[in-house]
């Protein structure tokens, strides 16, 4: 296959791969000092009356089987590092959805000694949901503009 | 030429992919509609096979690099081969020979053992632990199922399995040898670590079994492997119990039955922890079929 | 010991229609007390920090750009809200209220949570001599 | 009897060694004890069989009085006596209890973390709540520690290599890990399918409230108190409440009260249900997660339709509550309870029947009840092996003796025995709301409440769904308060997991992990234990092994 033929079969062969990588998102939960608040709300996204499963969404218990990093909590000192390992375990393309006040911004908890604040203080974020806790709708609504924001600029990344 | 069509085509690669990944949406699917939700949409697992293909692959440092590639392929290879001397959609099995009854059950082995070493090749503590629970249950589920299939065998006097098929047109081998076909049914079950039986991969003690540490192909292709494998297990039992299968209709009809049963018994019972299901084995599975098979030599001597 | 007790209640949710409430596609309404995201009407409010004092997450800033003009600018951090309606609790003049339908307030940046409430011009003016609100916490009241 | 003599009896008990007694509350007695009679006294409470240890708080008494004040609280029904024993701020000790009462392993290490008082006969003194990284010498409780620059220099460090091998396998549960909701590290030393030896390492959910609440004034750390543990936001909200309300003498108005235990209920229910799902999940019974929580949705709807967030209400303001409950809401929570009571009739009976569910949980974690009570197990685990305590019941407090309720108790004490007192409970809560929805006290929500909270000490207990909280609460007259003490229930529970864990299958553990229904958010504990039974000597792993096998009978 000569290069300049490539965009058209690399253009069908993205399109493919985005449409693949946005209808299954394989999820992995990480609590890096919540209060569990937000923690049982995305649990709670999952079980019949949410059932995030009809987008493809399943919780995977390994790193290794995760796209999409939910995680939770103003990231206290301990589990600082920890974040940051699970962030380097899952494999590329990957993203991180930030859940709740505390992950967003710190929350209540700011200023706290043994608290680093916000997640994208050590990992990079790609949505944030504020709330204290999120309504589980709110959170399917930010994985919703995850994914739709995925779409869009594998347009424009061309 | 025909034996590269029914290798790639028909009975077996293209087509064998697309039913099962039907069959893996129907059963999950039916379970989630047990737990009174929607559950996922039609696609959801020909997308999910699509971006496990496309992701990006890591080796751990410690695994053995070729050995860690090679595994999946094994795994799917030995489903793909066994679906070939299988009556699958009703069509005669596109090949078979005296004795291929024992070379499928082998085959549909091969998966577990391929999985197990998986298991031992990535040296993570988790997959230690799946490996070793993996290949318990191989032991102990084995034995039982491979007296159930071989029960047909008897009566039919061949291991053949168009001849068994052939040979048990009359009542369903379903009434005549229940014992039989309960354990084989079970047997399948614990063969493809459906619950109850899925403590080598529990998600909650350790984390995802064998294939902790693989992502991206080599997981999509055990899980394709283990998909076909159910396909492929329920056309053998829908063909040797439940008076083989005439046309496409039939083997759909029956197979789904039998998913269907497996399913209620994913979603109403606990799993069960390694030591209880080897047990379960032993003591129950394995003295049923004996007995089945007695009762069968001592009704073959008398009447035959 | 009976086997499988669930297995009248496994069959009769196949056959009844799953309770999932498809979210995108059909929205229900949250309660009419649901404490959303806050509003600040700029009337009433004579600028007297209650409310600031309060706030658990110092999620409010009150910028008083004229005090006996009762000129205020709000900003309201709602990254750093944790939602408890105490400033609400707290405003005597009923200035502040919690929005019950704007909670779908999910972003792919940080800095889109700054909200400036006040009129136009106020706003106007304290974007002027903040710059952009950057995600950073702003100079507290500063009194021009 | 009632709580002057047993209070009288503590006098008589300890007239040797305090110092000097107090009576601040009608219900607590204070006794100054010097640091050499503790282990004395202790032992004569403790042989009488008087209560158990509820809480050690150490409280900084400042520079200049240069003195650091270690309050051992002891509780017997709704009596509760303190031995205060005060040690210099620098290089302070303080003898170990370990031996008398097992929980307080606990409370000494804190103490020792956080205020630099040296225990003496401690077997483990590693970090407990803070960072690995955590530089020495520097304690976050004392009034003039300079707690940014440590969280600066702790940032900087390196962190420590965790699963360090030697010869035994060892399974690490991490941080992240499918069965835990939140981070705890659990190391189990597996030998095969056996479990020999555990280890944990918590600290993960480590914020630093109780430092953070001397920097606030009492509203915001209302809503502070409140976020130490989701799941049980109410009762900890409602704790702090309640001391603070005893500390400034102010009574909320009984209809305020009632609303506050209607939703103290309504909590319970939820929580009870969650847990179901997520206990019955970990043994690998998902369909029952889906259940529980679908049902559970019914009383999360009903929270929201009253307070406005479905898990942390902010229902409780000092002095009353925000928000008043209209026929309407009445009419729902009353529609609520019909489905919610079905449902847990129906659960109970699937619980303590279903084969395959009895297979994972009976005999799996037995205790007898001497053990329990010995353990200082709190909660729907102590009342699962037949110890009736509950505070709800012991010492009412707000409209408890109004509504009063009845404690479940269930006398097999393993993992079955749980599942089964928290459906009883979740019956009982769902009796007394339709009490309280009858019975409503009319009358407005709040009182005047004061900004400035005049100085004194106060101890409020309340019974949150895992187990008995405890609030010690120190006032200066400032708008700030002194000193915050929280101890959570499931502190005292996590013994009892890493002792039945050694010796249990892989398999079993996660199940009794969440037996306890544990709330790391609550509490950050690391424990070395050692196998722990009449005799208190530190097991070999070779005693282990031994007892091991024996333990392989099924």
């Amino acid at each position: 296959m000569s290069v300049h033929t490539d965009s058209l079969w690399g253009g069908a062969l993205e399109k493919i791969k985005t449409w693949a990588r946005v209808n299954s998102p394989w999820a992995i939960h990480y609590n890096s000092g919540s209060c569990n608040g937000c923690d049982i709300e995305i649990v709670a996204t999952l079980t019949p009356r949410y059932d995030v499963e009809r987008f493809g969404i399943k919780l995977q218990g390994s790193p290794r089987h995760a796209d999409v990093l939910i995680c939770t909590g103003p990231v206290t000192l301990q589990s600082r590092d920890r974040l940051k390992r699970i962030y380097e375990q899952m494999p590329d393309p990957k993203f991180v959805v930030a859940v709740g006040s505390c992950a967003t911004s710190g929350g209540v908890f700011q200023g706290c000694y043994s608290v680093v604040g916000h997640i994208d203080e050590v990992i990079p974020v790609n949505a944030y949901i504020p709330g204290c806790p999120p309504r589980p709708e709110a959170i399917i609504d930010g994985v919703v503009k995850l994914l739709a924001s995925l779409q869009a600029p594998a347009k424009a990344k061309k | 030429m025909r034996a590269l069509f029914n290798l790639l085509f028909f009975p077996g690669g293209l087509f064998l992919i697309v039913l099962a990944l039907a069959y893996e949406w129907v059963d999950r699917k039916l379970l989630a509609r047990f737990q009174n939700r929607i559950g996922p949409r039609w696609f959801q697992t020909v997308a999910d096979i699509v971006k496990l293909l496309v992701k990006e692959e890591i080796t751990p440092a410690t695994a053995h690099p070729i050995l860690f590639g090679v595994l999946p392929v094994v795994a799917m290879a030995g489903a793909l081969t066994a679906a070939l001397y299988v009556p699958l959609l009703g069509f005669r099995p596109a090949f078979s020979f005296k004795g291929d009854l024992i070379v499928t059950l082998y085959l549909l082995s091969l998966l577990t053992m391929s999985i197990g070493m998986a298991g031992w090749n990535s040296t993570s503590r988790f997959t230690m632990m799946g490996a070793t629970r993996a290949l318990t249950q191989l032991f102990s589920y084995e034995a039982p199922f491979m007296l159930a299939l071989l029960g047909p065998a008897i009566v039919a006097q061949s291991w053949q399995i168009s001849e068994i098929v052939a040979a048990n047109q009359g009542p369903w081998l379903l009434l005549t040898q229940p014992f039989g076909f309960v354990v084989a049914l079970i047997g399948l079950m614990g063969k493809l670590e459906m619950p109850p039986f899925d403590a080598p991969k529990a998600k909650t003690e350790i984390v995802a079994g064998a294939l902790t540490e693989y992502s991206g192909r080599g997981l999509g292709l055990f899980h394709l492997g283990k998909e076909m494998e159910l396909v492929v297990g329920l056309t053998l039992i829908a063909a040797l119990y439940m008076g083989g299968i005439a046309n496409p209709l039939e083997f759909f009809g029956k197979t789904l039955l039998l998913l269907v049963i497996l399913s209620t018994l994913h979603a109403i019972l606990t799993r069960l922890r390694i030591d209880q299901t080897v047990g379960l084995w032993w003591r129950y599975g394995a003295v049923a079929v004996l007995l089945q098979w007695l009762a069968l030599i001592a009704w073959k001597g008398i009447v035959a | 010991m009976k086997f499988g007790t669930m297995l009248i209640d496994v069959w009769q949710s196949f056959f009844t229609k799953p309770v999932t409430q498809r979210y995108p596609f059909e929205r229900l309404e949250a309660p009419d007390q649901y404490r959303g995201k806050l509003v600040w009407t700029a009337g009433k409010c004579n600028g007297c920090c209650l409310c600031m004092k309060d706030c658990p997450a110092n999620a409010i800033e009150l910028i008083t750009i004229d005090k006996k003009a009762k000129q205020f600018v709000m900003r309201y951090h709602a990254d750093r809200c944790t939602y408890c309606a105490q400033c609400v609790q707290n405003c005597r003049l009923e200035c502040l209220g919690m929005s019950h339908d704007q909670w779908e307030s999910a972003a792919l940046k940080r800095q889109d949570f700054v909200v400036n409430y006040g009129s136009e011009a106020d706003v106007a003016h304290i974007l002027a001599t903040y710059g952009k609100p950057s995600a950073e916490p702003a100079a507290t009241s500063a009194t021009e | 009897m009632s709580t002057d003599l047993v209070l009288q009896k503590v006098e008589t008990l300890l007239a040797g060694f305090a110092k000097g007694t107090a009576k601040p509350e009608p219900n607590r007695l204070d006794l100054n004890i010097d640091a050499s009679d503790l282990i004395a006294a202790i032992t004569a409470l403790r042989g009488a069989r008087w209560g158990y240890l509820a809480a050690l708080t150490g409280v900084d008494l400042g520079k200049e009085a240069n003195q650091i004040e270690a309050l051992y609280h002891l509780c017997e029904g709704d009596a509760i006596a303190t031995l205060r024993v005060r040690v210099p701020r620098a290089g302070g000790a303080v003898p170990s209890v370990y031996a008398l009462h097992p929980n307080s392993m606990f409370f000494e290490r804190e103490l020792m973390e956080m205020f630099g008082v040296t225990v003496t006969g401690l077997a483990d003194t590693s970090h407990l709540f803070l960072p690995d990284g955590w530089p020495d010498g520097m304690y976050p409780l004392l009034k003039d520690t300079d707690v940014k620059a440590a969280a600066a220099r702790t940032m900087g460090s390196e962190p420590p290599e965790m699963g360090r091998q030697g010869d035994r396998f060892i399974v690490p549960i991490g941080p992240q890990h499918p069965a835990l909701k939140e981070p705890g590290h659990f190391e189990f030393a597996v030998d095969g399918e056996l479990v020999t030896g555990a280890t944990v390492r918590l600290g993960y959910v480590h914020r630093g409230i109780e430092r953070a609440c001397e920097q606030q004034n009492y509203t915001q750390n209302l809503y502070l108190t409140e976020r130490v543990c989701g799941i049980c936001s109410h009762s900890h909200a409602n704790a702090y409440v309640n001391g603070v309300e005893q500390l400034a003498k102010v009574l909320a108005p009984p209809r305020a009260q009632a609303i506050r235990q209607l939703v103290a209920c309504l909590e319970r229910i939820h929580s009870h249900f969650l847990w179901l799902g997520v206990a019955a999940y970990e043994a690998g019974f998902e369909t029952l997660l889906m259940y529980s929580w679908r049902d559970r949705e019914v009383v999360m709807d009903v929270l929201e339709q009253m307070t406005g967030n479905r898990v942390n209400y902010s229902a409780s303001v000092l002095g009353g509550v925000k928000y008043d409950v209209t026929a309407a809401h009445a009419a729902a929570i009353r529609r609520a309870m019909d489905t919610i009571e079905e449902r847990a009739t129906h659960y109970l009976h699937v619980v303590t029947t279903d084969t395959s569910f009895l297979a994972r949980a009976q005999g799996i974690g037995v205790t007898s009840t001497e053990e329990a009570d010995a353990l200082g197990l709190l909660g729907p685990t102590l009342r699962a092996a037949g110890v009736t305590r509950d505070v709800r019941v012991d010492a009412p407090y707000g409209s408890y003796q109004q509504f009063p309720v009845t404690a479940s108790v269930d006398s097999a004490g393993d993992l079955a025995a749980r599942f089964k007192v928290r459906m009883l409970e979740t019956l009982e809560s769902v009796r007394v709301i339709r009490a309280i929805l009858d019975g409503l006290p009319e009358g407005d929500l709040t009182v005047k409440f004061p900004r400035k909270i005049p100085a004194g000490e106060t101890i409020s207990r309340f019974e949150a769904p895992r187990g008995e909280l405890f609030y010690y609460i120190k006032s200066n007259g400032t708008d700030k308060p002194e000193r915050v003490k929280i101890r959570t229930p499931s502190i005292c529970n996590w013994i009892y997991v890493l002792t039945k864990a050694v010796g249990s299958q892989m398999a079993d553990v996660p199940p009794l992990l969440a037996g306890i229904d544990p709330c790391f958010s609550c509490n950050d504990r690391m424990i070395v234990v050692n196998r722990h039974g009449g005799d208190r000597r530190i097991w070999t792993r070779e005693d282990l092994r031994r007892h091991a096998s024996t333990q392989t009978r099924r």
